[in-house]
């Protein structure tokens, strides 16, 4: 959904992605808008499977020019591809896919606690998160909380990316919503249904992008525009916790 | 279709079926994820379900998701790794079959989810996501269609998800579960596996858009019983979607 | 220390490594034997680095032939070498090597935990642990406890490995000594030392062989002959315990 | 060497002063650990150490360690990744200097620590371990080693880890750090930076397997101040590392 607001806003130049769209609904009008009509801007579109645009990054996250895959062979998202080209196996097995580093310029992540030198302890979902961050020449991670470095230190093993990475650390409680945080935030569902609805016209899609960003200044506001209900019944305040692990030496 | 059960419903006996015991599953959301929770609950106790964003889980979240990544998709979980994890052991060769839909599908299994031209003009679909990838790499898929004519066609507009073509190294598309019937593609070609209560050869005719060979008396799709209509509206209690207007790929 | 002695037994054929001696003192003198002198009986050794050996198992467990790298090139490893080769970019950036894939019959893992299907948590030093256990055909996982699935569903990023890749579970705590296991075991740096020692000559390993491994029938045994003192003096009853995570949805 | 500090300390100190405040540092055991921990305790508060088994730390362990495996390395470290998440980041650039050693080094940097008949009969070492590794992808490398003629030899048997050679992409030995003296490595040749006090220019000559050129006036390698000393006793304190009789690479 992030994916097409922005877009809608007229901010995005070009797409490399392997699904746009709303997990509510399906099409994104405002991606749709921009490729089929080109309003408010044409957009480059790089289409890719999940696993091409995850090798993409995990390329240049492993400081190499491209990885090979077999995935997409068959298929048009490879064909002409900028990104694809078909190899040979250097040691003589069937054909392959070369996918080519992605480096972006800056990765934003968001994370459930970092230290102030950015080492960032991350559990639930993952997705491509870590890749992200090691492939991007700049990484920025919003947290629900700046902890002191014992906290981090007290479980090396959660820590998918080491501060030494990090471009900058923002503490930014909800930073994530409507999206869910593990532990912290559950998925708002209805702004996504609610998005679906007003994005289907250019007319709906602004004033969307009226209340909910040019009218807040920042989080806060945006919280308070939620309504202290809505944060309230996001706000996870069960305890499920990971089972013990003992690190003494 | 009968008032007992929505056609959806018979979609989710019929994908669950697809599923034996012990199997590894690379499960998509929607139908799909609803039929893995039936085989599980039924004649696949011992199937493990794959995530394309790293989430591996062999029984269903205990509450509703709307997404993978959605909180209580992560609670339970045997495993949660990330997508370029999963997507490796899809590779690998580690997964027996998985589940796809698409917008568009022709008599090969090609699946179209990115961009079409059949209604005269263009129109974007969200794209792959994590199709193309199970659609290569899985054991064998199985497609999840509406069946209308615009939809059945001789040459998908564009291959996101290849069918069977020369080469393939594994795999390819072997069952195909539609709102009129299930189909047998396992050999290249569109063959009737059983029409669904109340459904003619005739109708299936004509809501296809290619030929299609049609045996004599070809069997009546299995229609749910009580438990796994139990199941599937304790799965689904709203009939988000298992209701009546099922969304697309 | 464990390559060395299975080498002096005369168990090894072939030896695909980036390091073969003693943390104690450096030397593996039964590998030396082996290698220098073919006593007890000759080894084909397949030299890497550690880069290399681990993108070799990688590649394996991402189901490819290969994976390129930088490592290496000016250098003899790779030079002649039957896992390695040259390969062009095909991006047309720098030459580099390919790494074919190394696929183990066996990998044998020791974990502080996993429940009774192999799905295993392991924290700690993790090396290439992961890695082997994805490339290999069959994977036996050693824990110190096999505990209830719950324990393991109460964390999922922490099983970093899912066990449908499994093939055998084995509950031997202390089944690393004399390594250690974080949170469980010391490291017993004596026999390090000691093996080092008597092995220096043909008739010492002998020795050591009889005592540590021909005549003691299992782990209890080894256990009981390193004595009461020792275990409890390596077994681990500081806690330092990770701090919470909580999974709440 | 005087009464006051060992050789081996002031080596200590020397590879101390390669290291850069907040720089990335590849680590091994031995010397370049305390190094380490030197520079973090003195001039290089925010440095960072990788370990090639996946530790991260940004200081040392709190007690002495035998291996980077052992579980005090792991208590307090800020990351614990795998092997391959390390050596990407390496391969990615992202790692300023590393530390390596060999049993036999030449004009050129390169190290050889896997087969060597200098002494007639053929000698099998160790392995790479993770040092061929460092050598071709570090930034810079500092080398450090025993000072014998043996050792330094015109060509080495074998290349472990490559030295400056045509076409290096990047990185290369900066700096020799030896039993004798400190050797700038850095235009592909050795020249002398200093000599540990005490030790003449004949003295090099002789134990060097190679024609050197020395300055008229090499000046004195700087001798270790209290508190260094006092930092390396505290972190060594059997002397086990820094103690008489230095072990090889």
């Amino acid at each position: 959904m992030a994916f097409d607001q922005m877009i809608a806003a007229g901010t995005v130049a070009k797409v490399i992605a392997a699904w746009v769209g709303n997990v509510a609904g399906g099409s994104g009008y405002g991606f749709r808008r921009a490729y089929e009509q080109g309003q408010p801007r044409r957009i480059v579109m790089e289409d890719h499977s999940n696993f091409t645009v995850g090798l993409a990054l995990k390329a240049a996250a492993m400081g190499l020019p491209y990885l090979p895959t077999f995935s997409g062979l068959g298929g048009d998202i490879v064909r002409g591809h900028p990104r694809i080209r078909p190899i040979d196996d250097p040691f003589g097995g069937p054909d392959l896919l070369a996918v080519g580093a992605l480096r972006p310029d800056v990765a934003i992540i968001h994370v459930q606690r970092a230290d102030a030198q950015g080492n960032a302890h991350l559990w639930g979902n993952l997705g491509l998160t870590v890749e992200a961050a090691y492939a991007a020449r700049r990484t920025i991670v919003i947290c629900e909380e700046v902890v002191p470095e014992a906290v981090i230190r007290s479980d090396p093993n959660r820590t998918v990316i080491p501060g030494f990475l990090v471009s900058a650390v923002v503490e930014e409680p909800g930073g994530a919503l409507p999206s869910s945080v593990q532990g912290y935030w559950r998925r708002d569902f209805e702004p996504f249904l609610a998005y679906h609805r007003t994005s289907r016209t250019p007319e709906g899609f602004q004033a969307w992008l009226r209340e909910w960003v040019l009218d807040l200044p920042d989080r806060p506001a945006y919280l308070q525009h939620m309504g202290q209900a809505a944060v309230a019944r996001l706000r996870v305040s069960d305890r499920r916790l990971a089972a013990e692990a003992n690190f003494a030496p | 279709m009968t008032s007992r059960y929505t056609r959806r419903e018979l979609m989710v006996v019929a994908a669950a079926r697809e599923i034996r015991d012990r199997e590894v599953v690379f499960v998509g959301m929607r139908l799909p994820l609803l039929g893995f929770g039936l085989a599980k609950a039924t004649h696949a106790p011992d199937a493990v379900g794959l995530f394309e964003n790293g989430v591996i889980r062999d029984r269903p979240a205990e509450t509703f998701i709307y997404t993978m990544g959605d909180p209580p998709n992560i609670v339970g979980a045997v495993a949660c790794l990330g997508l370029v994890d999963v997507m490796s052991l899809l590779q690998q060769g580690r997964v027996d079959v998985g589940f796809i839909g698409g917008a568009e599908v022709d008599p090969l299994g090609n699946l179209n989810t990115t961009r079409t031209s059949s209604s005269g003009a263009l129109t974007r679909l969200p794209g792959s996501g994590g199709a193309g990838d199970i659609a290569s790499l899985a054991g064998r898929t199985v497609l999840i269609m509406e069946h209308e004519p615009r939809r059945f066609r001789e040459r998908v507009d564009y291959i996101t998800s290849p069918g069977h073509f020369p080469g393939r190294r594994r795999g390819g598309p072997a069952t195909l579960i539609t709102t009129l019937g299930v189909f047998d593609l396992s050999a290249g070609r569109v063959r009737v596996a059983s029409l669904h209560p109340g459904v003619t050869p005739e109708q299936v005719r004509e809501a296809t858009g290619f030929p299609i060979t049609i045996d004599d008396h070809p069997p009546a799709t299995a229609t749910p019983s009580a438990d796994e209509l139990a199941y599937i509206r304790h799965a689904d209690p709203e009939g988000f979607w298992t209701g009546d207007s099922m969304k697309s790929g």
